[in-house]
């Protein structure tokens, strides 16, 4: 199981590597996916640029109300950076539901939001918190949503030459409960369904909600018909329970040897009732 | 020569029976350990297999220039190449067996996914990996059949042309009057019970390292076995060349469980390969290899029938049984399902059975020998069966056992299936088991979770097993075992033993055997295996025969060297009488000693020779049991399912095995909890499955779910000991039984949960989305 | 095409030409020599290669070696004190029989060793989910949990 | 495994039948496709390059249009094989008049794949080749009607 052989460069600037990615180079971050795609010869790229040691993409800083998180930054330092465990607790708990501690050692933000695998964890939450992407090539920069980022199976808005480069996420405004569920499926530990949850309180009825669902289907989504069977209604089981049936509308669903997609669709509607009970019981 | 069974009264602290910690692990938690994969010897050269990606195909032409023509690349080999080499040896000997010729390099047609079709050589893994990339091979592609049962079909794809129907032999036993069990009976209870294909998944594949030397006409071999001496046999076969010239080595190997009891392809191959090219060659199977071509387990379809009084007496069982034999048979292919049907009683006194076997082919990787060989599947079957008659007859699923176990006063009792169980006290050991989980306390528990609308569960399985293989006549190639202890010059002791234990802890074991029963410090004991040229022939390790049948084997080589050293001591004592224990031998009338190490040493340097003796101080014992073991137990186990999502929570897990005496308990527990993790592997997660076309479409760790730690539960093990008398350890054997004991009653438990929803059989594994189809994801 | 990289293993420091696609554990196994670092799988899932990267648990079959330019690796022969005493987490596993046949020992405990540099009082639930990356087919986990659970009071 | 499915054309039946037999326009709209060389009666040599995340191969196999039955139904089969392994496609594809003037298309077949890439993308079949005809039938509406 060893790869095709390829160049491997390993630019000092973002500008150098942004250079050799439009000529063509693949870029290579944690490689948690791109790997073991080598390996067994389903990925051959001509030529890697190492970008996960570049300090423009090392980073984690609060601006503006905003959280900024460079691309290379590990699931590991997202799970556990105070300032992210702090004021954007749904993406550190989410990051800490990826594969396990080595991948999540090594595997980065960027690269699984670049890969976009319909099973991973980060878009779901991505969705919920209304990210902002931020991608760049040699021509320049340009930022879209999450719901714009991720269109379809493996397929999102970057075009060629360009990588993602920095992931914006709000400061959790205070009062708003969070929580990411998952029903992992247990060989490979990607998600069957993870639901990401974000609630706020109105007295007692549900002020503003966002769901991310992932796993269901093709790409991650918002779950806005749930959102809206929420919002200003009281905040009771019952709500919930109607609401998460709306978890799968209009999606079609996946189908695989782990779970049917009638079987997804429920558990969909399942872990979306759990993430908003979850959520509920943690906003203030 | 008189020998004693008794134990030998010492004043030193006895070794057997205490919880030592093992010898071996030094090497292996320092990362020093030698496995094949480490092994490097001078200008080894490196081999990649190139493989069929079908399930059945005529070969239309391999061109091999490519790779040849890759700087690297030593040799590329296709099946042409490979004349004189034998077939891959089945040591099966059913009447009518029919074998198809099983080529080590596929010649005009694959059979399977990952049938071997051309060995690239080269002085490099990479570049081997390279080149064998380089091989174009055109295919005509046939139509396959994955499903023993569609193989049955009429109309089906023929496997092997030469036989349209697929079917590989029939096998039928039976015993005592079934028509008679069934005419008088009250109740007939049916059901269809699969046993789907696992996958073994010894964390360390498969691996070989071939060293020709043709001048001296020599070949070493690295090999990743629990066979060597039988695979040194077979293969000197393949080869044509001369056993005694042959040096076959099993390093460290990193697990087994029955994949590594054969002959594969592959040994043949690497070995031929470093005849032809004369250096050094090394194969190291890929996981994604390991899934497609080393030998999978289980693979049943099952058609029960049971007979019974209404009052739950069991009066005969009816079974076929259709076992996915693969393309191929492998060394013990068309016997593990003949170990199934001796099972089949389990421990319940019935005396009347029918059994049928229709071995199928199928263009699937060959099912073998994989923890527990057939027992599972029998003991599951039996074990589902007797809860189904519980259900039909309204009775307790404890209260049928209880009924129909095989009585402490009918052993050595004779079973429907021809066997002899040697010992136990059936209820009594449940009863332990009953009593350490409170199954009255959870019955009422149940009761109240029912009322609440939850599903809780409560599973049972009193399994038996046919365990240390065993008497040669019902072992292929022999049932025997070997050992040798040889006292050095010096008093150091040597033990070589004819098992090849990978994982097992008869380093440790054996020696705490040895310095008990010769009293000297058990640093001073080494215990060697698996390497041909150092150990006496011996049959390996399989069938929880290690201590059974191998420790049996050195018990009785310590006797005979203990009345060796009692001669030369009381030659050197020049006593009429001595007495041998705690390393010394004793003149009891002067109240002389001399100590082991000084009768060894003397024995060596021929100080003092008592007539008819010979000098030095070394025992080779073989050593043939007259019966197998029967270890037994019951495993309870609790579980809750959630009806929305179809998750299964294992809420405790009682285990209560009856193995006999155990020489070293923490390895027992060891052996327990593995077992039972493969087992509960079956129960929940595992399956190889293939598609239509012949895809193993679990074929990496990626779809096949292997327990992992989060997915397991807290096992609860205790014992009870009725020892065996077919050896003088009173040993039974351990490998397997957590294996056989735990599948049922993970079932039993999930159907019994399910049981008010009128649920009263599901087929492995139990994946939440099965429980969830039956439960209509209701809220409960 | 290959490329020099300098990094250091178990203290000691290594420069080598490599080719770029030369996987971290076999530099590790075949170019080093250090051949406790075991290869289970081809998919990142079974654990058994897992080594320290800079102080991180890492699956050195899903690292490039040159990706390992200019760091500091450890494997699992680098655990014991010169003196030859062990490391705690491999003194616990050798007490608690952690381990059969071993082939996935030294994994499991570079990963153990991580559980418990993050979280020196685990919970049994803690230490299983720990264990996630890493598969043992002997074992049931069940003794590699105690090990885990003894290495932390003995205090890593 | 079974792929079924719908999609619209905006054109006539007969239009709509015609695109999907014309091989330049099924060359442009079979996803990866390099090339479609005619080698007999309805069927052809296909060349194709499929990228998908990271996994790229090279697949060389043919097309074969059977059954046909104008302009309401006809059989499609697409297979290829390559070093990362092979994938076949077989469908039955029906061309129904909608009110609004275009087609309603429904498919119904069975897609395999085998070699490596069944090994690890088992759980990725179903939704590629959904990806895989979704892009494919929106390459076929953008022709001229």
């Amino acid at each position: 199981m060893i790869a095709n052989p390829f160049e491997y460069s390993t630019p000092a600037t973002l500008a150098e590597a942004l250079g050799l990615i439009a000529d063509g180079a693949k870029p290579l971050s944690g490689g948690m996916s791109l790997i073991p795609m080598m390996k067994l010869r389903l990925a051959s790229p001509e030529h890697l640029v190492d970008i996960a040691r570049l300090p423009e993409l090392n980073y984690i800083r609060e601006e503006n109300g905003e959280l900024h998180i460079g691309a290379a930054v590990t699931h590991y330092d997202v799970e556990s950076a105070p300032l992210l465990c702090g004021k954007c607790p749904l993406l550190a708990e989410t990051a800490g539901h990826i594969g396990d501690i080595q991948v999540r050692n090594r595997g980065t933000l960027g690269g699984s939001v670049a890969h976009a695998d319909p099973a991973a964890d980060y878009p779901a939450a991505l969705q919920a918190l209304e990210a902002k992407i931020v991608l760049r090539s040699a021509a320049g920069e340009r930022v879209v949503t999450a719901a714009e980022f991720f269109i379809d199976t493996f397929t999102t808005a970057l075009e060629p030459g360009e990588i993602v480069t920095e992931v914006v996420v709000p400061v959790e405004p205070g009062l708003t409960g969070t929580s990411y569920q998952k029903c992992l499926q247990p060989a490979s530990g990607f998600a069957i369904v993870g639901v990401a949850a974000r609630v706020r309180r109105d007295g007692a009825n549900f002020g503003a909600v966002q769901v991310g669902i992932t796993g269901l289907t093709g790409t991650s989504y918002r779950a806005t018909a749930v959102e809206q069977a929420l919002v200003g209604k009281p905040a009771t089981d019952e709500t919930i329970r109607a609401a998460a049936a709306h978890a799968a509308d209009g999606v079609e669903a996946n189908s695989d040897l782990h779970a049917s997609a009638d079987y997804r669709t429920s558990l969909a509607v399942s872990y979306t009732t759990r993430a908003l009970h979850s959520a509920l019981s943690r906003s203030a | 020569m008189s020998t004693t069974f008794a134990p030998s009264t010492t004043k030193l602290e006895k070794l057997v029976g205490k919880r030592l910690r093992r010898r071996e692990d030094p090497r292996l938690i320092t990362g020093t350990a030698t496995y094949v994969e480490d092994v490097k010897l001078p200008d080894m050269h490196h081999a990649v297999i190139v493989r069929s990606p079908h399930g059945a195909a005529d070969i239309r032409s391999i061109d091999i220039s490519k790779a040849k023509a890759l700087p690297g690349v030593v040799a590329v080999f296709t099946g042409a190449d490979i004349v004189g080499v034998g077939t891959v040896p089945c040591g099966a000997s059913l009447p009518g067996l029919r074998r198809p010729d099983h080529h080590i390099l596929a010649q005009d047609r694959v059979y399977l996914v990952g049938h071997p079709v051309a060995v690239v050589v080269a002085t490099d893994r990479y570049i081997a990996a390279d080149g064998a990339d380089l091989v174009e091979v055109e295919y005509d592609i046939k139509q396959a059949v994955t499903d023993p049962e569609k193989a049955l079909a009429p109309g089906a794809p023929a496997v092997h042309s030469q036989w349209p129907d697929n079917v590989a032999f029939t096998f039928h036993q039976n015993g005592g009057d079934i028509d008679a069990a069934f005419a008088e009976a009250e109740v007939v209870v049916k059901q269809r019970i699969t046993s789907q294909r696992l996958v073994p998944n010894a964390m360390e594949t498969r691996g070989v390292v071939a060293d020709w030397k043709t001048n001296d006409r020599s070949l070493t071999l690295y090999t990743s076995t629990q066979i060597p001496h039988l695979a040194r046999t077979l293969l000197a076969g393949m080869l044509g060349i001369e056993e005694n010239r042959f040096r076959l080595i099993a390093p460290e190997v990193g697990g087994g469980f029955g994949s590594k009891l054969n002959v594969y392809s592959e040994e043949a191959l690497t070995a031929w390969v470093s005849m032809k090219i004369g250096k050094p060659v090394k194969w190291i199977e890929s996981r994604r290899e390991n899934f497609m071509v080393t030998i999978h387990g289980r693979g049943h379809v099952d058609y029960f029938e049971i007979a019974a009084k209404r009052d739950g007496t069991i009066l005969g069982l009816k079974l076929k049984l259709i076992q996915d034999l693969g393309a191929f048979h492998q060394l013990l292919t068309p016997v593990i399902p003949t170990l199934s049907v001796l099972m089949m009683p389990g421990l319940y006194n019935f005396r009347n059975i029918q059994a049928e076997v229709v071995g199928t082919f199928t263009n699937c990787v060959p099912t073998d020998a994989y923890r527990g060989a057939g027992r599972p599947e029998a003991t599951h079957g039996i074990e589902r069966m007797v809860d189904i008659l519980a259900a039909e007859l309204g009775m307790d699923p404890a209260e049928i056992r209880f009924k129909n176990f095989v009585r402490p006063d009918q052993f050595p009792f004779p079973t429907a299936t021809g066997l002899n169980y040697d010992s136990g006290d059936y209820a009594n050991t449940f009863q332990k088991a009953l009593d350490t989980i409170d199954y009255h306390g959870l019955r009422k528990q149940q009761a109240e979770a029912r009322a609440a609308g939850r599903l809780m569960g409560i599973g049972i399985s009193t399994y038996g097993e046919i365990c240390a293989m065993g008497p040669s006549v019902a072992t292929p190639a022999g049932g025997w075992e070997s050992a040798t202890v040889k006292f050095e010059p010096s008093g150091k002791v040597t033990v070589l033993t004819g098992t090849s234990p990978h994982g097992q802890g008869q380093e440790t074991s054996f020696a705490q055997l040895t310095a008990d029963e010769l009293g000297v410090p058990i640093d001073d004991i080494v215990v060697l295996h698996g390497d041909t040229s150092i150990v006496q022939y011996g049959i390996g390790t399989f069938g929880s025969r290690n201590t059974a049948v191998g420790g049996a084997a050195l018990f009785y080589a310590l006797q005979e060297i203990k009345e060796k050293l009692k001669k030369f001591g009381a030659a050197m004592l020049k006593a009429e009488e001595v007495e041998l224990g705690d390393g010394v031998c004793l003149n009891p009338k002067t109240g002389e000693s001399v100590t082991v190490q000084e009768i060894a040493g003397a024995a060596y340097r021929g100080v003092v020779i008592p007539p008819g003796m010979d000098p030095g101080m070394v025992v080779t014992k073989f050593w043939e049991p007259a019966n197998f073991t029967y270890p037994f137990g019951a495993h309870i186990i609790v579980s809750e399912v959630d009806a929305e999502t179809g998750d299964i929570e294992i809420k405790r897990y009682v285990a209560v095995d009856d193995i006999g005496n155990q020489l070293n308990p923490l390895l027992v527990d060891g052996q327990l909890h593995g077992g039972a993790a493969q087992g509960l592997g079956q129960a929940l997660w595992e399956q190889g499955v293939y598609d239509d076309n012949g895809q193993l479409v679990t074929g990496e760790f990626m779809d096949y779910t292997m327990p992992r730690a989060r997915m397991m539960p807290w096992i609860e093990s205790s014992h009870t000991c009725t020892p065996s008398p077919v050896n003088p350890l009173g040993a039974k054997g351990v490998g397997e039984a957590g294996t056989i004991g735990s599948t049922p009653a993970m079932v039993n438990s999930v159907v019994d949960a399910l049981s008010p929803l009128g649920v009263r059989h599901i087929d492995m594994p139990l994946t939440p989305e099965k429980i969830w189809k039956l439960t209509n994801g209701r809220n409960a | 095409m290959n490329r020099t990289i300098n990094l250091s293993v178990n203290g000691k420091r290594h420069t080598h030409q490599v080719e770029p696609r030369l996987l971290l554990i076999h530099y590790l196994r075949e170019v080093v020599g250090l051949t406790g670092t075991h290869m289970g799988c081809e998919t990142s899932l079974c654990g058994a290669c897992t080594v320290e990267v800079n102080g991180k648990a890492v699956k050195s079959c899903t690292m490039f070696a040159v990706q390992a330019d200019g760091a500091d690796v450890v494997t699992v022969e680098g655990l014991a004190g010169p003196d030859g005493k062990l490391h705690p987490v491999q003194e616990a596993f050798w007490n608690e029989h952690a381990l059969q046949c071993g082939f996935c020992t030294p994994g499991m405990i570079m990963v153990s060793k991580q559980i418990l540099e993050r979280n020196p009082d685990p919970t049994d639930r803690e230490i299983r989910e720990g264990l996630d990356g890493n598969l043992c087919r002997c074992t049931g986990y069940q003794h590699i949990v105690n090990a885990v659970r003894t290495a932390a009071k003995a205090g890593v | 495994m079974k792929i079924a499915g719908s999609a619209k054309l905006p054109f006539a039946a007969e239009r709509a039948y015609a695109v999907m037999q014309d091989p330049l326009v099924l060359a442009k709209a079979i996803p990866g496709c390099d090339a479609l060389e005619k080698t007999g009666e309805d069927e052809y040599r296909l060349k194709m390059k499929m990228v998908l995340a990271s996994l790229s191969g090279s697949f060389e196999g043919k097309v074969r249009l059977t059954d046909s039955n104008p302009p309401r139904s006809f059989r499609m089969l697409v297979e290829g094989s390559g070093k990362i392994g092979f994938m076949k496609g077989d469908g039955l594809i029906q061309i129904a008049s909608a009110p609004d003037g275009g087609v309603d298309i429904s498919y119904e077949g069975d897609a395999q794949i085998g070699g490596t890439m069944a090994a690890v993308g088992n759980r990725m079949i179903d939704m590629t080749a959904r990806m895989l005809i979704k892009r494919f039938f929106e390459k076929l509406a953008a022709e001229p009607a």
